[in-house]
């Protein structure tokens, strides 16, 4: 291909108002197929794509941690794993599962769906959404890459000071830590700006925010607790980074250091977190539970009230991780209180999704059956998270398995389950064909049963006084009958993760023996993306639609008789886009994105260990910023033909003519390097 | 595309790379009673693994050697992938991008290279370096590197084909990302640092004075030209150019003379109590 | 709402989810019967054996009560739902329609006031207990010091309140009965959590802080503890234990501390291990009235700041081993002293009888770091000393005599 | 990008009655006439800086609301723009204030034993030499 | 070089697609379109960006205050100035006694005027003024470079008196803070540098992009106003 584009003489006019030509080192990337369309990628759904393939392989790292840690404890007195592997094991399973899994699988759908149930062609930057993706990858990849050099980090994944200091962990595992979760961090901070900004900037007319689905509410009040809950964090990992690698002293409590700055900074943090784990799973069940009960979500009001004002509370209560830490009645009382009151929005939202499939007509399909699995499981997390809201209360619970139970329940019968239903959900519509329901219902099953064997006993242990993070038990303790049943459950669960990547490799494979396209509408959903072709054309929408209410399709597709219960009046198949435009103007794929986040691990890895990786990486990091910058964010119209009025049918004429004057050469270039 | 230029280059990265994990190794086990030894004890992933990690985990021997072979393959690598980036000497490219059917003639250009200069004026510093202050031998030997990197570089570029303008064009892609940050940062940190030797080579008292006369001449230099959009070019860009200089000369003055003495507080000793002495074991 | 399908009777889908929910809740409290179980659960939260731990109880009593009939309205509820309304394989597609309902603000609201009352009414529950249990420790007749290390829990008291500690002693707290004790918590090195469940909830040990919590024993027994604030390596092993004494025992047990260390008879295999201690031990444990040299100092008053040169440790000392042998176990509360210790019912006297356990010493003597994991290259726990056989049986001959 | 063109520049100034420069000016000055009374804070007497830092605090936040409402144009920009950074801004004063009250003013008060700061001697003094370290830390 | 700039990364929207189209056709429109820009509040991406980008900045500075306030008095704080680390001689100093209040005085004022002079290179962007653009721009730069020069040179004065970053929980606490603030500053300037090469290119920073700019310099100029009360000034 060409490095030089043909005309080089355009560049030197100094006037020229827009400069034709791409002035990056390289031309940009062009690829369309293989590998060099997902590397530099800067569309949102392969993001998205990208994002869910990262995050469940990480899923199965963190899984298979969990394993281990399940294996250790079957038995009193197991030695499969030593004490200093079991606490790198059970560290890197809680970092691993909620910075690279359960968030960026959040991520995944996001970028997947929130330009999709908007109607907006892409998000609002879409080469910072790739840098966003790029940054966590690189920055997962460095977490766990700290096993092969020298260890994982081990101080359990709130990592508090002092244990984290380096008298107490020498080894490299903490500074993995520090900086892994700095990298991550930018891409959520990043991927917050942007997501925030494509909801509030590029919805399509007559989306006001009250017309917008309950999914893209619940992901847009996430992106701001991101936003702001992210900050503390990453002072507090600053401060811990200049602990250990320049020999500061915040956390040394010799010279006046407070080990409770950190709890504090880490929980300010880590308590919004947890509902950044969560709401976009309300958000799910409230997409996939009306569907399937052909019913509208009930309280729609509501249901967006009670987001904001969980988001709201949650940062009030940070301190209920702090009730044993000895940080006085005072605070104490104020934060069990503000903790409890918690519940009630909660509460509005479980009930409200009770009313939902009251009166319905549930049909129970697999994402059906993960959805409604939320309600039942995450009540009992819940519940157990109000009976820790009592701080005397959970002076006896704390740090028990007590604790371990209540957020698996949260986390994986909340948040997890949800997402497994959104992959059935939302696989045709990202694939273009349907998962196995047989299949899928054993999946359901299994992980259900498994679920609640491995965690439901976990409240029994941690009542009767098993502390969490211990590496083993004594036989006379009591422990054994429940430990050994909560083993038998984690492997139902490994199992059931098995059927489904089962079930997605015989799906595809029958997919490609025999494609039946499951057409735009499979569910005969509500929202804008089952108004479009399956698999979602690259483009988006052929033509950005106007809405005109809540749930707009579905108005579409149905009136209501007199008793208000749904009347056909159009087909899904007729009233679909056809998502045949052509040369619709999108953003172009870029180098910059993996040039830049790539230059940071090499950072990371030159504080760690020689500051010459840090050189290299900030010559990457500064190099890519320059070429992203003087790299115009959409290659001019010559290279991707374009029709900016959006109607494909009536094929814009100048931009075609210009496209044909092109020499040859130019339009079927192929990326370099 | 790999193209052969870039073949070559790839060639001798991975035969440094092998010589450098090679030596490593046996120089390592040289110091520990064989490499066999060292293979079978415990350390055999270490043994392993230190020349692969570059020398970050676990052995290797003599690192002057390493380092040398190890930089040939690093260096080398990065030519092959400039070659195979910018598809070097492939004239069937150079064809196509051309359009034409005739494969392009290469003219070596003969612009004036400054290049040359700078290095003679780096080996200089070396030189003078060595016997007088390490300081500027580090100076000498980083602007070495960088001259030969450019130096490289503009060679290659002038390669590129018969047009003057497209290949510094090229160059310019290919060096300008690196070139303006650095080259950016190293000029705020000049001036900052000039500024600050200022401050530090006065009395403390000075250095109020001096900062602030510098902001107010700033400041006021530049409302006085924004209420004479008038004034000629020149004229500003000689008083730009003479501040530049006066900054430098006075800040390498500044350094020069070294900070002003500084007042120790309370010269007295303060009795340390001594379950204050740090209790943290520093390590890296 | 009007029920969708009238062509149909519910009253099956009622009977069957009502069974399911009551055996539901059948199953909860098979589950709650046997987890309450105390004897074979050492650290139960469930029975409380003090009358800290007991306002605890009542609140946690009280909110579980109100948990589980939410459970019980949700999840029966839910299944209910779930049975009710699953689409039936007759139902017609376009026909069997639900009725649209998007929402009914009064229900909302309700379903928004009540949880808040009933939490509101809790609050004043919840907030009353946590200052009682605050200012019980206040009242406290007497208080004891805990400092937390990597990874044993140090125990100090100072009986005749000269500001100084005259008894040291480790992992096996002992208190009276019948009397609230003030614990003082403190660590040298990361955050522990002090935590004996039948007595009370837990409190962290905080380099930098002193946290205070009341202990009060109902009757005389062994009460079971374990560290619950992550330490670092060995926390699964940092276990501890409250002893709780008749009066009598107790003034009999402080009597004993407060008495010198037993000098082994001259000539005896123990005398010989006094001296292996003096060289080879004495630098990091201390026998009351010994320095860390080896040598007699005229009071055998604990010295608190006790530690010695040559093995310095970064939590500054190791378990005081004056009268090791009045503690059930040794090591963070986690290797048994007597071989007769039966842990389902523990004597309680002021010292534990039966015979020494030489095979867990020596054990332990002879690779510490193996039998506990600890970081002792790191100046962190103790470290293996590669004794012989023969220094360690003098050793342990030595230690079983400390009474 | 959208640029905004001389048009559509005068259009802003008249809509949204941006400040002029001789305003500009006159609120540099303000902000340079309140950081000079600040300064002179410092040589108050001692028996002044419990006023002097209430007075003080105060001063801050109006030079803060000044720039931001002039300078960064805040007060006549978008109400968007003004509601997410008083999220910001607002979130960080109230929670940061939690924090330190918690650490600081609310500390342990039913707690006697409570020091704050903590005692001058939580750790005990340090090995004589550094501790040995891991091998499987690496060298470097 | 006829080599052609672009900010780029102030250019990174999907302008072309999405809502863009979508608000060209008006009357079914509600949402108010302003002054030409195509989006649903009115505001360009890029600037809705650096202000929440800003709103979060808050949080991150306000962790840094309040670490350096809750280190402040802490005992440690109270001791040694110490040449090297461990060598803990010298008499009880805290870092407050060694603050040149006169010194940050001036770097206070010019920070402060170099937000006056940002604000007009904002005003001559939005006019088309090129020459008083650079101008501006360049007196601003200049005026961060005065300020940052003198931190350098705050900072070199107090490790020469004997407190270094590692001294205690103060020092460590304070450096953490102002360093951050300079790099900022630093920072700052890059991009006024960059904006002001810009103006002698072909493509030239847009109006907005200088606006952008503008508001990132105007917060660390009001970042500096909390830390100069907060940290030097309140007794
Ligand atoms: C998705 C994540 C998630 C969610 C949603 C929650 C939700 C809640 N959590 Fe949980 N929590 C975690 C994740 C989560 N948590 C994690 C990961 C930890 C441990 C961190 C660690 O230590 O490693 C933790 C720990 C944790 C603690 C600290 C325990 C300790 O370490 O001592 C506390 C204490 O108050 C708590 C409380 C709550 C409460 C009150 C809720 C509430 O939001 C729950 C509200 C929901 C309901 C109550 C159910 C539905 C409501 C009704 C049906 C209405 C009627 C109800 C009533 C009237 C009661 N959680
Ligand atoms: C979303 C978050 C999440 C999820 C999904 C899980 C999932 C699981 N967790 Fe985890 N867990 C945490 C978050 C999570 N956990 C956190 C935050 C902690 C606290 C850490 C700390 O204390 O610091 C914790 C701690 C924790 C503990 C306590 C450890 C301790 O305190 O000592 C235990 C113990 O049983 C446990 C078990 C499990 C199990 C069995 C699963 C299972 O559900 C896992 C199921 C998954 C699999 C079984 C993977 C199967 C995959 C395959 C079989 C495919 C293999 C394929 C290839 C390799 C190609 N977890
Ligand atoms: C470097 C310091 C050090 C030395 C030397 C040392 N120990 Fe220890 N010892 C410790 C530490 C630390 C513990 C606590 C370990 C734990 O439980 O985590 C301990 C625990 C013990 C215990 C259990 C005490 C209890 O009450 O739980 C015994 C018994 C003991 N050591 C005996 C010895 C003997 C005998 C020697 C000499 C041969 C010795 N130690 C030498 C540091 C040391
Ligand atoms: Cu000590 Cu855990
Ligand atoms: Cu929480």
């Amino acid at each position: 291909m060409a490095v030089i584009e043909a005309d080089t003489t355009q560049l030197a006019l100094p006037t020229a108002p827009k400069p034709t030509k791409p002035l990056g080192i390289f031309a940009r990337p062009v690829a369309t197929k293989g590998w060099k369309s997902w590397l530099f990628s800067v569309d949102h759904k392969r993001i998205g794509i990208m994002y869910g393939v990262a995050s469940m392989s990480f899923f199965a790292i963190g899984g298979s941690e969990a394993l281990l840690i399940r294996t250790q404890l079957a038995r009193p007195g197991q030695k499969l794993l030593s004490a200093a592997l079991y606490n790198q094991v059970f560290t890197m399973h809680g970092v691993t599962m909620i910075f690279l899994v359960v968030m960026p699988l959040f991520a995944a759908f996001a970028n997947y769906l929130i330009p999709l149930q908007i109607g907006a062609r892409d998000v609002a930057f879409p080469r910072l959404n790739a840098f966003s993706f790029w940054c966590y990858l690189f920055g997962g990849l460095f977490l766990n890459s700290s096993w092969f050099l020298g260890g994982g980090a081990d101080g359990g994944w709130f990592n508090y000071a002092p244990n984290s200091s380096v008298t107490f962990s020498p080894g490299h595992g903490i500074d993995f830590y520090t900086l892994g979760l700095l990298i991550t961090g930018i891409a959520s901070t990043v991927g917050a700006v942007n997501l925030i900004i494509t909801v509030m900037n590029l919805r399509a007319p007559g989306m006001t925010y009250m017309r917008m689905p309950v999914f893209t509410w619940m992901t847009f009040i996430n992106q701001f607790l991101l936003l702001f809950a992210l900050p503390p964090i990453t002072v507090a990992l600053f401060l811990l980074m200049f602990d250990r690698l320049f020999g500061a002293n915040f956390f040394n409590a010799a010279l006046g250091g407070d080990p409770l700055l950190w709890q504090h900074l880490f929980w300010l943090f880590g308590h919004p977190e947890v509902y950044i784990m969560v709401l976009p799973a309300f958000g799910m069940v409230s997409e996939i539970l009306p569907v399937f009960s052909r019913k509208p979500i009930f309280g729609y009001p509501f249901m967006v009230a009670s987001g904001v004002a969980i988001g709201f509370m949650g940062f009030g209560v940070w301190a209920h991780h702090m009730f044993a830490s000895g940080m006085g009645p005072v605070s104490v009382t104020a934060f069990s209180l503000s903790t409890m009151f918690i519940a009630v929005p909660t509460g509005v939202k479980i009930l409200n999704w009770m009313a939902t499939i009251y009166g319905g007509r549930l049909k129970m399909t697999a994402a059906m059956m993960f959805a409604l699995a939320l309600i039942p499981l995450f009540t009992i997390g819940g519940l157990s998270g109000v009976t820790h809201a009592f701080a005397p209360a959970d002076t006896q619970q704390t740090d028990t398995y007590y604790i371990v139970a209540h957020f698996h329940y949260v986390l994986f019968g909340g948040s997890f389950f949800v997402l497994l239903g959104g992959f059935y959900f939302w696989w045709p519509k990202i694939f273009g064909f349907m998962l196995d329901e047989k299949l899928g219902k054993w999946h359901f099953w299994l992980t259900f049963i498994g679920f609640n064997l491995t965690f439901g006993p976990m409240h029994m242990l941690g009542l009767q006084g098993m502390s969490r993070r211990i590496f083993t038990y004594s036989e006379g303790q009591g422990f054994d009958l429940w430990n050994f049943v909560a083993t038998i459950g984690a492997y139902i669960i490994a199992i059931s993760v098995i059927v489904f990547l089962v079930n997605c490799w015989v799906s595809y494979r029958r997919h490609k023996a025999n494609p039946v396209n499951p057409g735009p509408d499979p569910w005969d959903a509500r929202t804008l993306e089952w108004s479009i072709p399956s698999p979602t054309p690259e483009h988006n929408f052929d033509y950005v639609p106007q809405i005109e209410e809540l749930d707009d399709f579905w108005h579409r597709k149905y009136g209501h008789d007199e008793q208000g219960r749904p009347v056909k009046i159009a087909d899904a198949a007729d009233i679909a886009q056809k998502g045949d435009a052509k040369n619709v103007h999108l953003p172009s794929p870029s180098y910059w994105p993996i040039v830049v986040s790539a230059g940071l691990p090499f950072i990371a890895y030159g504080l760690i260990f020689n500051l010459g990786w840090a050189i290299l990486g900030s010559i990457l990091l500064a190099g890519g910023v320059w070429g992203w910058v003087i790299e115009p964010s959409t290659a001019p119209a010559s290279e991707h033909p374009h029709d900016d009025s959006g109607h494909g049918d009536e094929p814009d004429g100048s931009a075609d003519a210009a496209a044909a004057e092109l020499p040859a050469a130019e339009r079927e270039e192929a990326p370099v390097g | 595309m790999i193209t052969t230029g870039s073949k070559y280059f790839f060639g001798l990265a991975g035969a440094a790379f092998i010589a450098a994990v090679v030596y490593g190794i046996v120089t390592n086990g040289v110091e520990h009673g064989g490499v066999v030894h060292l293979l079978s004890s415990d350390g055999a992933v270490n043994a392993l693994l230190g020349p692969i990690t570059f020398g970050y985990k676990g052995g290797v021997g003599d690192h002057v050697g390493y380092a040398i072979l190890m930089g040939f393959a690093g260096g080398t690598f990065g030519l092959g992938v400039a070659a195979s980036a910018f598809r070097d000497s492939d004239a069937e490219a150079l064809a196509q991008l051309d359009g034409s059917e005739a494969t392009v003639v290469v003219t070596p250009s003969v612009m004036l290279n400054a290049w040359p200069f700078i290095a003679g004026l780096a080996a200089t510093a070396i030189v003078i370096g060595l016997a007088a202050s390490p300081i500027l031998f580090l100076i000498g030997c980083s602007s070495l590197a960088i001259v030969g990197v450019e130096w490289t570089i503009a060679n290659w570029a002038e390669q590129r084909s018969a047009d003057a303008a497209a290949n510094r064009v090229m160059r310019n892609r290919l060096m300008l990302p690196v070139e303006v940050p650095f080259g950016g940062l190293f000029l705020i940190g000049a001036i900052v640092y000039c500024f600050s030797r200022v401050f530090l080579a006065v009395s403390k008292l000075g250095a109020v004075w001096v900062a602030l006369a510098l902001a107010a001449l700033f400041f006021g230099v530049a409302i006085i030209l924004n209420s004479r959009p008038q004034i000629r070019r020149s004229l500003v860009v000689g008083v730009l150019v003479l501040g530049a200089v006066v900054v430098l000369a006075v800040g390498v003055a500044g350094a020069v003379t070294g900070p002003r003495d500084f007042e120790h507080h309370g010269a007295q000793e303060g009795a340390v109590p001594a379950v204050l002495t740090p209790a943290v074991g520093q390590e890296g | 709402m009007a029920a969708n399908t009238p062509r149909r009777s519910h009253t099956r889908d009622y009977v069957i989810a009502t069974v399911l929910t009551l055996l539901m809740i059948g199953g909860m409290l098979l589950i709650l019967h046997n987890i309450t179980d105390a004897v074979n659960h050492p650290l139960t939260t469930l029975k409380p054996r003090g009358e800290e731990a007991r306002k605890i109880d009542d609140l946690s009593r009280l909110v579980f009560g109100i948990a589980g009939l939410v459970f019980v309205f949700v999840e029966g509820g839910t299944l209910f739902l779930v049975y009710r309304f699953r689409r039936r394989h007759d139902d017609v597609d376009g026909e069997d329609e639900p009725v649209q309902v998007h929402g009914r603000s009064v229900l909302e609201w309700t379903w928004t006031a009540i949880p808040a009352l009933t939490l509101a009414i809790l609050a004043a529950f919840n907030v009353s207990t946590l200052w009682d249990l605050e200012s019980d420790a206040e009242q406290a007749k007497m208080s004891v010091e805990v400092i937390g290390q990597q990874w044993w829990w140090e125990f100090r008291y100072d009986t005749n309140n000269d500001g100084k500690p005259d008894i040291i002693t480790a992992n096996q707290l002992v208190i009276p009965t019948k009397t609230m004790v003030a614990v003082k918590i403190a660590s040298n090195d990361v955050i522990h959590s002090f935590w004996i469940p039948a007595l009370n909830g837990k409190k962290d040990a905080v380099p930098g802080r002193v946290h205070r919590i009341a202990l009060h024993a109902d009757e005389p027994g062994v009460f079971e503890g374990q560290c619950t604030e992550y330490c670092g390596l060995s926390h699964g092993y940092m276990r501890m234990q409250v002893k709780a004494l008749s009066a009598s025992d107790y003034d009999a047990w402080v009597e004993n501390q407060l008495s010198g260390p037993v000098e082994p008879k001259d000539g005896t295999l123990a005398a010989e291990g006094k001296t292996v201690f003096d060289q080879k031990c004495a630098s990091c444990h201390q026998i009351n009235g010994y320095t860390p040299a080896g040598e007699q100092t005229d009071s055998h008053e604990p010295n608190p700041d006790y530690g010695g040169a040559e093995h310095p440790l970064i939590s500054g000392n190791a378990p005081n081993l004056t009268h090791l042998m009045s503690r059930d176990h040794f090591a963070g509360g986690m290797f048994p002293l007597y071989d007769s210790y039966d842990e389902a019912a523990p004597k309680t006297s002021a010292m534990p009888d039966g015979v020494a356990n030489q095979g867990e010493l020596g054990d332990w003597l002879r690779d510490p770091p193996n039998k506990k994991p600890m970081a002792a290259d790191r100046a962190r726990g103790m470290p293996n000393l590669n004794l012989s056989e023969d220094e360690i049986g003098k050793l342990v001959a030595y230690l079983t005599t400390l009474k | 990008m959208t640029s905004i063109t001389a048009d559509s520049e005068t259009h802003l100034e008249e809509d949204h009655g941006h400040p002029s420069d001789a305003e500009y000016w006159k609120v540099g000055l303000f902000l340079a006439v309140l950081t000079g009374l600040e300064v002179s804070t410092y040589w108050w007497p001692k028996s002044a800086h419990r006023f002097a830092a209430v007075v003080l605090i105060i001063m801050m936040v109006i030079k803060f609301g000044a720039v931001a409402a002039y300078f960064m144009h805040l007060k006549f920009d978008s109400a968007a723009l003004r509601r997410v950074f008083m999220l910001g801004l607002i979130s960080a004063v109230a929670l940061y204030m939690a924090v330190l009250t918690s650490m600081t003013y609310w500390t342990d008060s039913g707690n006697a034993e409570f020091v704050d700061p903590p005692h001058a001697k939580p750790l005990p003094p340090t090995p004589t030499e550094p501790p040995p370290s891991i091998p499987a830390a690496g060298g470097h | 070089m006829a080599e052609v700039i672009a900010v780029g990364d102030l250019d990174d929207t999907a302008q072309v697609g999405g809502a863009a189209e979508a608000h060209t056709p008006g009357p079914e429109d509600e949402f108010g379109i302003h002054a030409g820009h195509h989006t649903n509040t009115g505001i360009s991406n890029e600037k809705l960006a650096m202000w929440l980008f800003l709103g979060s900045e808050c949080l991150l500075f306000g962790g840094l205050i309040s670490t350096y306030l809750l280190y402040k008095n802490r005992p440690g704080a109270l001791l040694f100035k110490d040449a090297a680390k461990g060598a803990r001689a010298g008499s009880p100093v805290r870092i407050s006694e060694l603050f040149d209040i006169p010194f940050t005085s001036v770097s206070s004022f010019v920070l402060l005027a170099s937000s006056l002079t940002m604000v007009f290179a904002v005003l001559a962007a939005a006019r088309n003024q090129e020459s008083r653009l650079r101008l501006w721009l360049g007196a601003t730069a200049a005026l961060g470079a005065v300020f940052v020069g003198g931190q350098v040179y705050e900072f070199t004065s107090f490790v020469k008196e004997g407190l270094g970053y590692t001294s205690n929980v103060s020092t460590s606490a304070f450096y953490t803070l102002t360093g951050f603030h300079g790099v900022h500053v630093t920072l700052g300037i890059i991009m006024l540098l960059t904006c002001l090469a810009m103006t002698f290119r072909a493509r030239k920073a847009s109006p907005e992009a200088v606006e952008i700019v503008g508001l990132y310099w105007h917060f660390v100029d009001v970042i500096w106003i909390l830390i100069f009360t907060i940290v030097y000034l309140i007794p």
